[in-house]
């Protein structure tokens, strides 16, 4: 069940040039957080703006009740929320979305990360990790400042490799470059990933060449979040005269197989 | 003092309370389940109904403006056979009033679609969506023209026994024309206003932001062409009135009861504040304390001059 | 590289960017004085003028609505031969570009005014306001109908040699055919949007917030219906557009460029921020320089598919 | 000449249930301001609220560059002005209006105010006892905390009375009651007067009974502050057909001869 509820800002923190780390006191909905799911953020009060932003669980403090958000200051809605102090009360609505499928969870895992979208990857690793898999993570971003959760990786036992695109630090170039390297000299069994769209467009050929299942959490504009609306919806493939069906990134989403994902031209 | 009556009687149309939620925004309705308590509701709105099932269009669907926000679905909907055998079992059972958004292209389907939504039960009202483009017609919307708007309004009450709604589109010249024309043509409720049309350019990459270039804006942007519209509208026809439009918190709703609402339906609001019809009923029923009304009726148009 | 040029030329009215104000936003120029460089603007849209002086509506006038506001002025006036005795030889001497937004009853108001205001030296433009209602035909505004459109703009054009702009108004079922309309009896230029026609109550009073009960909602809140009907028009006619509606930054002047207009008129904007103009004519410079365009004309209607 | 500046925020502290006093920086138009005159202020950032809000102001330090505002929390905009923190800025345009006549000062006066009306007085009073006139004031207020200007009214060489709706302080009822004592009471040559409109109607007969010339300032809604946009008419008595004329509260008041304002039924 998700809620609508009150969260106490309990840090609010600028990491970088761009990015900011949001902490929540939500022990109500803690106990139902998956990984890859996402909450709905009333940024600020008042019409200005109207909607509410989704943003991903990074982690998820289960013995605090604590939620940490991981964001870009992109318009708006994201240039309040940077103004939001502690002590104050942030709305959300959530936890929503499906989250990763860990049901068949396989041994060998890559997770790609590429900008602001390694944020909810983050939670994954973790999980990942307590269940003993064999974890290897890309993260990808424009410079060494905006490489996100190095730290954090760091101290986890996992293989942790970086792409930049002005090569300040690991591969120089795409973080898709970097898969192509590691699929050549590794073998994988499954795959996470999140990022821009045209990142995970890309890594879409890559990774069916392999035969590798792989999951992708997509970015949609959402009005409702709780599938109410059918603005967030992502082109599915299915047997229908079509061959697609929109399904909803709020409920269906935002974590879909590749395999079933049509990205447009 | 007794808590004042909420329940209202629209022409047939029997609600609990005046706040039912707006086609498009509200899902069927158990989309809201965690956030609302949905037998406390007056009625729903479900999405816009087709005979056949509609993919809609492309994404991005919505954009944000002012204090509003544009909107393309393109009508994506299941199909009303679909919604008959899979989606009205699973709502019958809530004490709110199901009231069902139908959308259609040609005067036949219209037609059609009141016949099939009426043989089942649990059904409360049919609402006519007439902002649709008469695809006969070269697309010229259903909606600005009297004469095509009683066509529509006809095909559907002579096929149906339950409570009509129309709903008009406010990209008009003279709304108060269309409603009069559709009262003669046997509507028995009015609900208005359906968005405004609108777009939005990104600067950045100079094109519209909608895949489909123009949308429909909602939002408290609205709230003062929708409040104008309930106010002519309501001096016009002798029909009960559910207004809509920008209602973000019970102060706007009150503000189209005043206007001459019978009934308000809430929109954009959920996404905002998924609980809002809760405040919404709650804060009604304070206002008409507070002003010593024992009914909701008691307020309805008081602000006509 | 050299920097962009700013300079327009619609269809004879050449100004040195294309940046206006609104008329009634920014009364004679002077008004603003103190704020803004007014030798930089590209023109004034003055005040509404008509033929007597007009008291204008009683108060309260205006009324703040979700990133808008109403207004009903009434066109406070003090007609047409104090502005051309009194206020054009103050203001003649500005580098910007008079232009006299004009308002009547009847046409042969219209044709009066033409005639009056073609007389003195230092007017650039007539702007004409089709949004009033016609008294003869009981009240129904010219603008809403295309007969009744062109025939007030053809007793405009053939009553004076200088550039005439024809004002729509959005409350209409259908801008294009008013734009088409005008075009056809002689408009240079086609300016757009006039407000949209909204309301608001008090609900502790339980009445109309406006003296004039209805008021012309402008501001942000209605930018996407501007843009839209702009995007229209541009695709209607052939006539240069000057576009206005919500416009609060330089951003919101390019979006009106893109969707088809060659000028933009600055209103709302300049109550809440007075040097609005100033930062506008520099960020519309700016973007081209970015965009690596020469001239302004390069992106006007790059938004259009 | 009126400027748009930004005034830094040197205390923004709450004085009572609703109201709150507020000083900004302001040294660019310190010499130009008079008492009576307004600043059009831009509570917060963004849309919401679209429209600036005109508020006296009720103190000016000219050797500190210092003015000072004194605001009633009331709707959107206030409330959102009563969030803004020292440090921040706050973007205002003034000195508006035409502020109080003291061209033909009289030796005796009676100064009254109602409400957060009283926030003008305070300038012109100071102004006034500078001026080493023999000055008379009056403020009304709903009750005993909301009665405004107490402290400096105490302190000055003023003959300070007050009323009170509830009776907590002073005369019990309306200060146009108290007016009407002081009035059978004392001798005056002048009255300045600012305060809710029903208190300014109530004050006319009584005061034009006694043939003594008076100024009010008044409250309309305002758009532009400029002169430009007609929102914030008021009725003055003309020679025309209609009998009045609309005068702009920006430009040509807001301060107004008592003997020439129309008030509505
Ligand atoms: C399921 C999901 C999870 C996300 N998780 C994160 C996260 O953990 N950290 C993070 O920084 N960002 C995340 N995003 C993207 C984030 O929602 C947008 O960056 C944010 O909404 C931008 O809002 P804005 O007001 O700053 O930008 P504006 O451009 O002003 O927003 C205008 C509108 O567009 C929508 N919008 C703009 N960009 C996006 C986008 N990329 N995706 C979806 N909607 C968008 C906004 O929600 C809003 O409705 C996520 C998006 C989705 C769908
Ligand atoms: C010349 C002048 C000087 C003023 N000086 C002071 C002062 O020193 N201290 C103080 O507390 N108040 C003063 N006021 C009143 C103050 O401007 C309003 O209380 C304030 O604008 C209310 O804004 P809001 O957003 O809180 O209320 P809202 O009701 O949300 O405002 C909605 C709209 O109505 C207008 N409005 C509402 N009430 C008034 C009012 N009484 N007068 C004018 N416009 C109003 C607002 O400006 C806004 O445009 C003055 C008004 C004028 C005209
Ligand atoms: C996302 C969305 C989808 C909508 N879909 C429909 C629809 O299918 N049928 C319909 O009649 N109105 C539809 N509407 C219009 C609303 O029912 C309502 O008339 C309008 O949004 C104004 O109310 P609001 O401002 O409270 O949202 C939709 C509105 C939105 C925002
Ligand atoms: C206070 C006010 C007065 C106006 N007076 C006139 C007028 O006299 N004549 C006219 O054609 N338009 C008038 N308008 C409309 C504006 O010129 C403009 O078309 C409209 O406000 C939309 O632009 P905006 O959103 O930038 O304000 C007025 C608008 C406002 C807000
Ligand atoms: S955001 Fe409304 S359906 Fe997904
Ligand atoms: S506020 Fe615009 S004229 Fe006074």
């Amino acid at each position: 069940m998700s809620r609508q509820i009150n969260g106490d800002i309990l840090a609010n923190e600028r990491i970088n040039e761009s990015d900011y780390r949001l902490v929540l006191s939500l022990p109500e909905i803690i106990d139902e957080v998956k990984p890859g799911q996402f909450l709905h953020v009333k940024c600020g009060p008042g019409v200005d703006p109207l909607l509410r932003r989704p943003l991903s669980i990074h982690q998820c403090n289960r013995d605090k009740g604590e939620i940490v958000l991981l964001y870009r200051v992109f318009g708006r809605g994201t240039e309040l929320l940077a103004t939001r102090e502690v002590g104050e009360e942030l709305d959300i609505m959530g936890p929503l979305g499906n989250g990763f499928d860990l049901t068949e969870l396989k041994e060998k895992i890559l997770v790609v990360g590429g900008g602001i979208g390694s944020a909810p990857l983050m939670a994954l690793i973790e999980r990942l990790v307590k269940l003993n898999k064999e974890v290897t993570v890309l993260i990808g971003a424009q410079n060494k400042e905006q490489l996100l959760c190095q730290d954090e990786l760091t101290d986890l036992p996992v293989d942790f490799k970086t792409a930049t695109n002005d090569g300040s630090a690991g591969y120089e170039g795409y973080v898709t470059g970097l898969l192509e390297q590691e699929l050549e000299a590794n073998e994988y069994e499954q795959i996470f990933a999140c990022g821009p769209t045209p990142m995970l467009k890309a890594m879409q050929p890559l990774v069916s060449k392999k035969n590798i299942e792989m999951q992708l959490s997509l970015e949609e504009r959402m009005g409702c979040g709780t599938g109410a609306c059918l603005s967030c919806v992502c082109k599915v493939k299915v047997e229908n005269e079509e061959g697609f069906e929109y399904r909803k990134a709020c409920t269906d989403g935002p974590v879909f197989k590749a395999s079933e994902v049509i990205f447009d031209e | 003092m007794s808590k004042p009556d909420l329940a209202v009687d629209l022409n047939g149309l029997e609600l609990n309370n005046p706040v039912v939620t707006a086609s498009g925004t509200f899902g069927f309705g158990e989309e809201y389940e965690d956030y609302v308590d949905l037998d406390r509701l007056g009625g729903v709105m479900v999405k816009g109904t087709t005979l056949k099932p509609k993919q809609g269009n492309p994404t991005p669907r919505i954009a944000e403006t002012p204090a509003g926000m544009l909107n393309a679905i393109g009508l994506q909907n299941p199909g009303v056979e679909y919604f008959i055998d899979e989606i009205l079992p699973k709502i019958r059972d809530y004490e709110f009033q199901t009231i069902v958004n139908m959308s259609a292209n040609t005067v036949e389907e219209y037609q059609e679609l009141a016949e099939k939504l009426s043989q089942p039960e649990g059904i409360a009202a049919l609402e006519v969506n007439i902002s649709c483009p008469n695809v006969k017609k070269g697309g010229l919307a259903f909606g600005t023209e009297p004469k095509m708007a009683a066509g529509v309004v006809k095909a559907v009450t002579e096929n149906t026994d339950l409570p009509v709604i129309t709903k008009l589109s406010p990209n008009v010249t003279d709304i108060t024309e269309i409603a009069q024309a559709v009262e003669e043509a046997g509507s028995d409720i009015i609900s208005l206003i359906n968005t405004l049309v609108g777009m939005k350019i990104d600067i950045d990459t100079q094109e519209p932001i909608l895949a489909n270039t123009i949308g429909g804006l909602s939002g408290p942007a609205i709230r003062p062409v929708a409040v104008k519209m309930v106010y002519q509208v309501a001096q016009a026809v002798d029909l009960p009135l559910i207004g809509m439009g920008g209602i973000m918190n019970s102060r706007d709703a009150v503000e189209f009861l005043l206007a001459g609402a019978s009934a308000v339906s809430v929109g954009t609001a959920n996404f905002s504040n998924p609980g809002v019809t809760m405040e919404i009923i709650d804060g009604i029923e304070e206002y008409l304390s507070e002003y010593g009304c024992d009914s909701v009726e008691e307020i309805v148009g008081k602000a006509i001059k």
